[in-house]
């Protein structure tokens, strides 16, 4: 239904579908509000995900015009499968660990998560956080033994919200979009992890010139204060 | 007409405490009061059933049997009244007592049967043995020989999905029976089986309650099987007692329409004075019996009446004429059904209808001897 | 002595030991949620445009969906209970599938059959222009799909055990196959029909992971109510739960009324 | 002129069509599975140990959960169906409750109430130092959880419809209320408990959301299959798929033995 | 003994062609022959109903009753044989054809009644009629008379399981009458019945039957009420045709053991030579007919052989002396069964029974005139 009416070549009108990774939620849905208020008539629809899902959906012709993914890896397979040419990174995240809001073990630094009492919370190794958690530990050269692989952040969040987990490693910008729900321990930008978020217009994208200009606005001063109000890293 | 049969007697003796070692130890009768309300019907009846003693209910349909029987074994609570089995209290709702159904100890075999359809012949007789804590070989070996009584040893191992109906029944029977009860209920046993299995099963019925310790209450329609299996028949209708006493007593003075065609008797209503009846709705009678004065039945057999085609001469007190309005073959009779007054049916045999050229319409003339005529109290 | 007019069909006294576990097993967990329920943000959440319209969506596709599971499904579980055909042991194996199939792997299944360039979706659109995936009747299929089996098993479950012999009573009474099933059959399945509604139903309203994976997540279009649950949980999980107990109050408000109703009528319980 | 010998209770030719079209429906997706399924990749992911330990652990914990749906909801379903007690229709309400909430959210619900901080879980800590949460038999409380419903809700509606005479022969024939029930009613329920016993089990099997929740994901700990897929999924689908099928033969397999094996004896179809 | 009774007279009358505009405008016979092969059972039963005609098929428990109509009525397929109404092949497994169940416009009175427990009294009868696609009220109406004829007007509104047993049959018998069917089969109608509404709703039932243009068969373990509906009676033993015949000469000349008992009458075989049949078994009898040679049966009724203390004299010519061994009382008779040669069943008034002072043992004299035994060949 989107796609009915479509703009002629060139101009920045209709509607496109904007694939993006969970964790930028809360970005893009203001990106989106103030894009649509510089274009009028322009509407931007969102379909939040787990990277990787919405890679799959990608390759099986969902009608889609711009993804932004949370990981290179996963943009790489939707680029090899030809879907997009080229993607630019328009921001990065770095981790922080999460405590519950009334601990009742005390977690003040990273080499507290080693002790044995203490249960830790890390994303699963093939998403990006876990990935990232995993080479938090390493290049730290400390020895965690999580109690639990979350399948995604969010869900590492909420074992730490409810106090089910005694830490959990997270990026800095949920510890923000909690809003006091968790206690975030910075980690020395030393001893952190970054990764990077790619966005790219969509090859067969029926609106493609619109996609290209969300894609540009993100990338823009506008967007990148939206995303690092959210607490993301400029790329 | 003497009350003195063979079976009546057999049944009004004392019972052998224990007999053949089957029955239980101690007996005990079944009294009580049955009452229970249903909307837009109620039953009302007072039983004692003595040990031994087998009481036949008969009455038409809906007339509340089967209630009474579920009232009896506790499937239906009382709503007033009482029930005990000995000094047993089985269900009392004024003292707030109800014995649950399984520790009454009653057999009872169902109208529509209720064979478990889940496991086989065999296994629905063993069912009772098999509730009372024996193992599944022991009470199967209680089982086999209820199987043979009832002629049912080659259907042990199916379903009762195979079996026809008269099956079914014998099988219903042969699983109440197996349970070693303190007190039987029959309802209908005999109405699904031919008259040859009938006649078996029911002198088989009839072998296993003479030496049956317990109170037995058989229902069913059928007036030979009430007269051959009870001692005592008891007449419901419409949830109250119409009648009861000796079973031979009830088959000769019907006190209702509904025993009297049961039995294919003239049941007539009427005034006697003097062994004069009026007969309600028209007609005279002279009766033998003079001491019977004010309301009383008169009961005739049909078979007792004869048809003429004129005035008969003769010693027959009662002569009076007719219009024939039905004809009816059965076997080698023919039931006429002869509008008086007083109306009445009659027995001939199919040479006599020929004889007399009847049909339907034609002017008759009936003849019964006083002696015949049989009158009570109504 | 037991309670007068307690017929002996109804369970013994300790049988409540375990059902007071079973009510307690699932019904704590419910107080939980109460509990802790963030009832300010209820207000919040039950006048935000895209709960609201995840609900409206949620209850219209489950909708949707058991209704094409009594369509399709109520047939074939007929053939299954009662006709002889090939292949009759494979095809009440394949109504297993769906059951066993982690949904995420079902929605794949279902882009792979269904998606654009699936083996039959790519002919539906080049003939006929209709894609199913990301699209609202997407929705409804991918709920179909994963729900549809419960009706399947339930009902044809029901007509082995029904007793053939008053169906053969109609057909002598003149009534043909159809006639019969939908005066006599179907109405001594009302108690199954009932119950296997309700499963399916409420699997389709919570489905999540072959919804997400067909039908994508676009909120008003194809975002469920499980779906914006599932965005809700990021950052906020007391809006997320918010929202369950929405869909909580809603639907297990029209199962309790449905079933009351039907298992009323249907039964002499 | 009918085929010989076909009974009368069997569907006229006609309900073929939708139910063929029911059977594309369910069938259709499998195949798009089975013909694009990474074939090459199965022997690696039969080998991999992750793989082994999930699908062993998803079969036992399944198993485990379907027998506590059986000691605990049979009992629950007997009384919902059978016995009047104050707050009856609130009981049958809550069996609902599982079904409708988003597995998800279902997950929270446990672990509000049987986590470390929840409003039983707590004192189990304190008291017994037990914990489920994390452990493979919080796997079996979040499946048990989410799938009991359905049996209890199948075998409420069948014993609703059971004729009840034949139980109360069996009462007249010295059997007590509990004799009853295993003798009489357990046996004639048969079709129903194999119908509901395949549904919960394919539903615990298949349980995602209430189990990564509650439960958590750890290989070889709490990693049930499903688990195993959707994180394979962000690794390699492809392997995620194979791992899917495995769990499709393994379970398909057992539930077809199972319901016609059991079937078989329970119905006279 | 003539068989010329009412019924029989009526039902060979010409069926009038549109009677009362109930009855369809053609009438069809149903002809054929109905082989079933079962595990352990056969059946193969020839059979021709005219229209009109009433059957009556007796038979004991497990004979194939049941099975053959339910073979006629298309329920079960034949495995052999062809079964056909009027021109049309209901069956014909040779020629591969087999008419649908519903298409046959058979009516059939189910042993088990098989009623819908979804819905009312009424709206059991008026299924046929809405099935052959009348509106549910137009349906109703037609229901309503059949109600009332069959005495359940008032029940119109209970549900199947709120009715007794009588009562769920009546309903079956409105069920099937009110689809007005080309042909009737009827499994024990009547078996349910209390005596009384036995009664009542046989002769509606006859009646019926009598109009009825079309052919019935009616399976019965009642004798009477064979004799009283059926025209013809056909007796099944083991699947196969026993004996057949017009009512009243199958109810004189039993031919085997199972119709005798039905009918309560002796049964003998033995080989006649000139007037004197030798029983098998032992004892010498002397008949009447002396045309018969050969291996024949002889039928007597029980209550034409006298009981006598000692020898008696006078003009029997059949003499004999037994054993009494069983004392059986049947209403206002007593059956007595003498054990031979030949072993005899004798109905005597119970007074008799006191007077020869009879108990089980006694060595007692009997007597029967040869005009009294029927001789026929076997
Ligand atoms: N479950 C029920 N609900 C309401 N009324 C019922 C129910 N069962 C029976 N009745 C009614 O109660 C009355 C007594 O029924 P009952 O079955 O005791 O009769 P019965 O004497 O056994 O008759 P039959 O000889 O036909 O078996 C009848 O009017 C019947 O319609
Ligand atoms: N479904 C079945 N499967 C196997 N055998 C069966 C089945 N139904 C009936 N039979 C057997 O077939 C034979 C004929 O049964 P049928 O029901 O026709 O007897 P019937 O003459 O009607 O007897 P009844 O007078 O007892 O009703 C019996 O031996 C019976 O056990
Ligand atoms: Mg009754
Ligand atoms: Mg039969």
């Amino acid at each position: 239904a989107a796609h009915s009416v479509q703009p002629a070549a060139g101009s920045i009108a209709g509607s496109i579908t904007v694939f993006a990774a969970s964790s930028l939620k809360g970005a893009f849905a203001t990106i989106g509000a103030q894009f649509e208020a510089a274009h009028p008539g322009v509407k931007v629809i969102f379909n939040f995900g787990p990277s990787s899902g919405l890679a799959t959906q990608i390759t099986q012709g969902a009608p889609v015009d711009v993804f932004a993914a949370a990981s290179t890896k996963t943009m790489d397979s939707v680029i090899a499968d030809g879907e997009v040419k080229a993607a630019s990174t328009f921001a990065a995240n770095s981790m922080e660990i999460a405590t519950p809001a009334h601990p009742t073990r005390s977690v003040t630094s990273l080499a507290d998560l080693a002790g044995a009492a203490i249960k830790v919370a890390i994303c699963q190794q093939d998403v990006p956080c876990g990935a990232a958690a995993l080479t938090l530990f390493s290049q730290n050269r400390i020895r965690v033994t999580p109690v639990t692989q979350e399948l995604d952040v969010k869900a590492v969040l909420t074992k730490v919200q409810l106090g089910e987990v005694d830490a959990g490693i997270v990026y800095v910008t949920d510890v923000k979009a909690a809003k006091g729900a968790v206690i975030g321990i910075q980690i020395p930008a030393a001893d952190n992890v970054t990764t990077t978020y790619p966005i790219a217009p969509i090859t067969n994208s029926t609106n493609g010139s619109t996609a290209q200009a969300f894609v540009d606005y993100v990338l823009s001063d506008a967007g990148q204060n939206v995303l690092r109000a959210a607490g993301f890293l400029s790329p | 007409m003497a009350a003195d049969g063979g079976v009546g007697m057999t049944r009004a003796m004392p019972v052998p405490s224990v007999p053949g070692g089957r029955a239980p130890a101690e007996t005990f009768g079944l009294s009580g009061r049955i009452g229970v309300e249903r909307e837009g019907f109620s039953l009302d009846v007072a039983l004692d059933v003595e040990p031994g003693e087998v009481v036949g209910v008969l009455g038409p349909n809906g007339a509340g049997k089967s209630t009474l029987l579920r009232a009896i074994c506790g499937l239906v609570p009382l709503t007033h009244g009482r029930i005990m089995l000995g000094d047993a209290v089985l269900d009392d709702p004024e003292a707030d007592v109800m014995m649950p159904v399984n520790r009454r100890g009653i057999g009872v075999v169902f109208q529509e049967y209720r064979l478990f359809e889940h496991v086989s012949v065999l296994d629905n007789v063993a069912f009772g043995p098999r509730s009372s804590g024996s193992s599944r070989a022991a009470a199967r070996l209680v089982a086999h020989p209820w199987l043979d009584r009832l002629g049912l040893a080659d259907l042990a191992q199916r379903k009762p999905s195979q079996l026809s109906g008269g099956q079914a029944q014998r099988v219903a029977l042969a699983r109440a029976l197996a349970c070693n009860p303190m007190a039987l209920l029959l309802d209908e046993p005999l109405a699904a089986l031919d008259a040859s299995t009938r006649l078996e099963v029911r002198s088989e019925l009839r072998d296993h309650l003479r030496d049956f310790a317990g109170p037995t209450i058989v229902v069913t329609h059928d007036a030979i099987d009430a007269l051959v299996l009870a001692d005592r028949i008891v007449v419901i209708e419409d949830g109250l007692i119409t009648q009861q006493g000796q079973a031979l007593e009830v088959a000769r003075r019907p006190a209702t329409d509904y025993v009297a065609r049961l039995l294919g008797l003239n049941l007539l209503r009427g005034h006697a004075i003097d062994g004069e009846v009026t007969v309600d709705g028209g007609g005279l009678l002279h009766v033998a019996d003079r001491s019977v004065f004010g309301g009383v039945l008169v009961a005739i057999r049909p078979n007792a009446i004869l048809l003429h085609a004129d005035r008969p001469d003769g010693s027959a007190r009662n002569v009076w004429t007719g219009t024939v309005d039905g004809i009816e073959v059965i076997g080698d009779r023919v039931r006429v059904t002869v509008v008086g007054p007083p109306t009445v049916m009659v027995d001939v045999t199919s040479g006599a209808i020929a004889e007399l050229h009847l049909a339907r319409g034609d002017r008759v003339w009936l003849s019964a001897k006083a002696t015949e005529l049989e009158v009570y109290r109504g | 002595m037991s309670r007068r007019g307690r017929p002996i069909t109804s369970p013994p006294r300790i049988v409540a030991i375990p059902a007071v576990i079973a009510l307690l097993f699932l019904g704590l967990p419910i107080v939980g949620l109460l509990f802790r329920a963030p009832w300010s943000n209820l207000g919040a959440v039950l006048t935000s445009r895209t709960s609201l319209d995840a609900l409206r969506l949620s209850l219209v596709t489950a909708t949707a969906a058991t209704m094409v599971a009594f369509v399709i499904g109520v047939p074939l579980a007929w053939m299954l209970a009662r006709a002889q055909f090939p292949g009759r042991r494979l095809a009440r194996a394949l109504v297993t599938v769906p059951l066993v199939l982690p949904p995420v792997v079902g929605g794949i299944a279902l882009l792979l059959a269904f998606g654009r360039r699936g083996i039959v979706g790519q002919y539906f659109e080049s003939c006929c222009g209709v894609t199913l995936a990301f699209t609202a009747p997407g929705v409804v299929v991918a709920e179909a799909f994963v729900a549809m089996p419960f009706l399947i098993i339930t009902v044809e479950g029901a007509l082995r055990v029904l007793d053939a012999r008053v169906e053969e009573a109609a057909a002598t009474l003149g009534a043909g196959r159809l006639t019969i099933f939908r005066r006599v059959t179907l109405p001594l399945l009302a108690p199954a029909l009932v119950a296997g509604g309700v499963l399916t139903f409420a699997r389709a309203l919570g489905e999540f992971g072959a919804t997400i994976t067909f039908a994508g997540n676009l909120p008003g279009v194809t975002q469920t109510l499980p779906l914006a649950v599932y965005v809700g949980l990021e950052g906020d999980p007391s809006e997320a739960v918010a929202l369950s107990l929405i869909l909580l109050a809603v639907s297990v408000g029209a199962l309790v009324l449905l079933r009351d109703r039907w298992l009323r009528t249907g039964a002499s319980a």
